[in-house]
């Protein structure tokens, strides 16, 4: 059954080998996309395309072969600038969001930030968005200070703009939705206020830019970052956007082969954006790969996809209200929130819920979801999490109720 | 799935449904805390020594199933044990949930019954916590104890 | 005709989709294996059947599928520790050769150099090899000294020696293969100077660890760093090997998930090794494509890798020999070299002899060679570099010989 | 493979081989140096200007076919142009090789033959590095004539 009528996760589940019903095992109930998403074919098979058919390094050769690698790889760049609306000279490939947000500690804070410098997080940050900057911090001397959340999962947008008006903020890094809450943030409205004050704006997008429409151009941010494998893509490639004309202020941060314009035994000159930023063999299979799964995304229709969502999040609220005592984190309005339906229920233990729905093959994560300091505030110690995709639909969440009740029989029994 | 069963036996929900040693000692020789990294689950351990001797033990905290039947199983074995036979029965268990040997219930008791976890690494950690706990305050009360000296 | 008894590239050539011969196209000749390799079947099936069968995120999930990939993750770590034989605690995965060598630039360096500190390179180091540590010290206020080469392109020992005991030497970095020389460096010899002066080593195994036997235990580096790309694997992976002790007292790099063992709002503690050096979710498909990779090395035996691309290079010596004007850089003696063959010609600019041979489908590079230092050294701008592997043959350097007796025909009609 | 041949066309060798305004000029209005990061060939560029005329110019460095063929042609093109019209010409040249427009003859002469150059995007900077080195030393030449007033 079709939630919206754009979206039809059994005929997209088609595309999606690993979630085909194969013998007589059940199907996988596959709700942990906020991990991980699964891959369709057509990504596979551009990159498998890629090695067998033009694989060569990029960049330098002039053989055909390294030609045509460098083509594909360059306009895998130009499909993921394209799903974001960016510029192509900020698009840059990482090797995941981790790396993105570090690229910009590191380049950006280990140089600019001084002692008593405020960098501003949030209570809801994935650990990427708050290691990073508490290492940076302790390098530079500047310190972390951490926005908070209201009981309902929100950030207290007053206290952002007080802090902005009385501290030495020079940077504010925000998750735009966040993957233990599910609370979408109004990234646009934070920059405009950081903005005020001259502090420079880091979106972490892994959670927004595989689920809905995400527009660099409209964020207002100077940097978004995101993930590759969270929106149908492989594994060992993110992206980090900047603000191309912020970027070219900024020194490199890795060193090496490709980044380089001139190399000199008494220094160096570097390459024009984005390769500036790309150092050493870029992750070019994997740019294929996703460049293809931005392509895909982009012919769904990133507002179909958030719609389709905004349905399954609805259905799933009324389904899991059925079961006693199950408790959802974050917001309760689905229309404030993405994909990821943080909960918990008192009888049971996050990690023994997981294991147990896993016995009808429901695959749901539980643990602190990289997220301890948002656990804290909480007052708990782990939630279980499902978090459903554009293959996902109300049967799955139908299995998953069904397999909660049937974990919890099995332990009282 | 029987490899599941095999993972919740009737022992260990036994164990988790109504944990034997519950509770903080009041001035005990060791006090001693461990997490676990994975889903933050934080555990208390307890401990009386006398003469060398473990003559009373109590856990309490936040855990799923298996580390709560885990810090059950556990105080029940080492009661009445010296602390190197105390030793000895933490590094055979971890040795058990890395599948280097296998589970001797003389030194286990029903904690045996754990032997099933190690099919699931990522639980490994539960069933560990309250001994990687005890053998953290047993290691720090034997220096302290030779400082001492 | 195989060069040796161990290896016969027409029969391993099979296990190489891209190099079979499709059609009534000429097949491909492909010498450019130093700047990537091919990769063969069983990696690119390990890597599909890892994304149809198992794919999740690793380390956190208590589902089945989860668990799945974290074994097979892990299991690819302990096939590449155990190719190099390295502890597998030490054995880190990062994302190309680049980002192992910055890690320990930045993790290391940034908070261990002190203004004044010298750091070693060489004058044939890759651009790798050279950059993070230019980056570093203009950060800290270090120094990088280039140790020269003698004009047959080997290291001056005296000099390194003498450089050690007279200047404040904190790091000394160095390729153990030259890409562009194809100069075997003792470095062995080099690492025990340096520790008695307690500098400690890095070594680039980017062109050693694909191609012969090496062994992180017998090097006596305190780091080794290599890339998947150049050893038959996928993009997007790389490893940083370093001895566990050491890696211990640093403190971590990327900071973000994975890496952590506690978060917390006023700091964080890290996991433990190898884990606290990668942050973020891992290139786990690529690992996994990766251990395949060095299976098949050692299944082969990188003995066997050596002997034949030594006999590949005296063919190519005596083969190339013909060829009028031609000039070989580096050393003469295939003993003291690895596969990597620089040539010029005096009448052809380096780009057309690599344009022009790409006219009978052989690969090879033309440039720099991400050693511009050396190309300072040695004279000139960029040099033609043919470089051969496990899959090529003697019909390989001979077609290449015969398509540069074209190119001058062509550009002399 | 007929791609080639096109990318190395008889004008293109000719200029190659026989390149038009070799040398360095004494005394030049504008000197510039440019090279190509890819394989870090170098050029030098000197030029004459008269009543805002390019009126001599020449070239010289180490270069691939395409560089030195390119530097010949575009040598041969702009003598004679106002400044204003070599920078037009400079701009249609880049455009033509990032295919944007095709090439126009009035505005190229024999650079014209470079235009199959656009399908080997890595040869694109060695048609380009000569335009480029031109353009650098034009505009700094213009700023320095409007400071100068
Ligand atoms: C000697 C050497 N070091 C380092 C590198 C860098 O490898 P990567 O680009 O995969 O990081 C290379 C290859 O380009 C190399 O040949
Ligand atoms: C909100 C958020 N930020 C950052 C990340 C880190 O992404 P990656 O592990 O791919 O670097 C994740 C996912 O784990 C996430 O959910």
């Amino acid at each position: 059954m079709a939630l919206t009528a754009d979206i039809d996760p059994r005929v997209l589940r088609l595309d999606f080998p690993i979630l085909a019903r194969v013998g007589d095992r059940p199907p996988l109930v596959y709700l942990d996309s906020a991990a991980t998403s699964q891959k369709p074919t057509a990504v596979l098979d551009a990159m498998d395309r890629y090695y067998v058919e033009t694989n060569a390094n990029v960049h330098r050769g002039v053989y055909q072969l390294a030609e045509e690698a460098t083509a594909r790889f360059e306009a895998a760049r130009d499909s993921v600038a394209r799903l974001v609306d960016a510029p192509r000279e900020g698009t840059i490939f990482t090797k995941n969001a981790t790396e993105a947000i570090n690229l910009v500690a590191w380049a950006w804070g280990v140089r600019n930030l001084a002692p008593g410098d405020v960098i501003m997080v949030t209570e809801m940050e994935h650990h990427s968005g708050i290691v990073p900057w508490q290492i940076v911090a302790e390098i530079t001397g500047a310190r972390v200070v951490f926005a908070p959340i209201t009981s309902d999962g929100e950030l207290e947008l007053d206290w952002i703009t007080h802090t902005l008006r009385t501290e030495p903020v020079r940077m504010v890094s925000v998750v735009h939705v966040s993957n233990a809450l599910g609370t979408i943030n109004p990234v646009a409205e934070i920059a405009r206020r950081a903005h005020e004050y001259d502090a420079l704006v880091l979106v972490d997008g892994s959670q927004s830019v595989p689920h809905m429409p995400v527009r660099f151009s409209e964020l207002g941010a100077d940097f978004l970052a995101f993930t590759g494998h969270k929106m149908l893509g492989p594994t060992g490639i993110g992206v980090l956007v900047g603000r191309p004309e912020i970027l070219d202020g900024m020194s490199p941060f890795l060193g090496g082969g490709e980044m380089i314009s001139d190399v000199r035994t008494d220094g160096s000159d570097w390459a024009e954006l984005p390769w500036k930023f790309e150092a050493g063999t870029p992750p070019i299979a994997e740019a294929v790969g996703l460049g293809v799964a931005a392509d895909y995304l982009r012919d769904i229709g990133l507002g179909a996809v958030r719609a389709h969502e905004r349905a399954l999040v609805s259905y799933a609220f009324g389904a899991l209200a059925e079961i006693d005592g199950l408790r959802i984190y974050g917001p309760q309005d689905p229309d404030r929130r993405g994909a990821p339906i943080s909960f918990s229920l008192p009888d049971l233990h996050p990690h023994d819920i997981a294991q147990l729905v896993d016995r009808e093959r429901v695959c749901i994560r539980a643990g602190h979801h990289c997220a301890k300091p948002l656990m804290r505030t909480l007052g708990v110690s782990a939630t279980a999490r499902a978090s459903g995709y554009i293959y996902n639909d109300a049967s799955d969440i139908d299995a998953l109720v069904h397999a909660l009740h049937a974990a919890r029989s099995f332990m009282g029994s | 799935m029987a490899g599941l069963d095999d993972l919740y036996q009737q022992l260990i929900l036994d164990h988790y449904r109504r944990p034997r040693h519950c509770g903080v000692l009041d001035h005990p020789t060791i006090a001693v805390d461990q997490h676990n990294p994975l889903c933050g689950d934080e555990l208390h351990v307890t401990l009386r020594i006398d003469d060398d001797r473990v003559t009373e033990v109590a856990h309490t905290g936040d855990g799923c199933s298996i580390s709560q039947a885990s810090a059950s199983m556990m105080s029940d074995a080492i009661v009445g044990h010296t602390t190197d036979e105390v030793l000895a029965m933490i590094e055979h268990f971890r040795r058990v949930m890395h599948r280097e040997v296998a589970a001797d219930e003389d030194q286990l008791g029903d904690a045996i019954a754990l032997e099933g976890v190690a099919k699931y690494p990522v639980r490994i950690k539960c069933a560990l916590l309250s001994w990687m706990a005890l053998k953290d305050g047993l290691l720090t009360h034997m220096v302290n104890q030779q400082e001492g000296r």
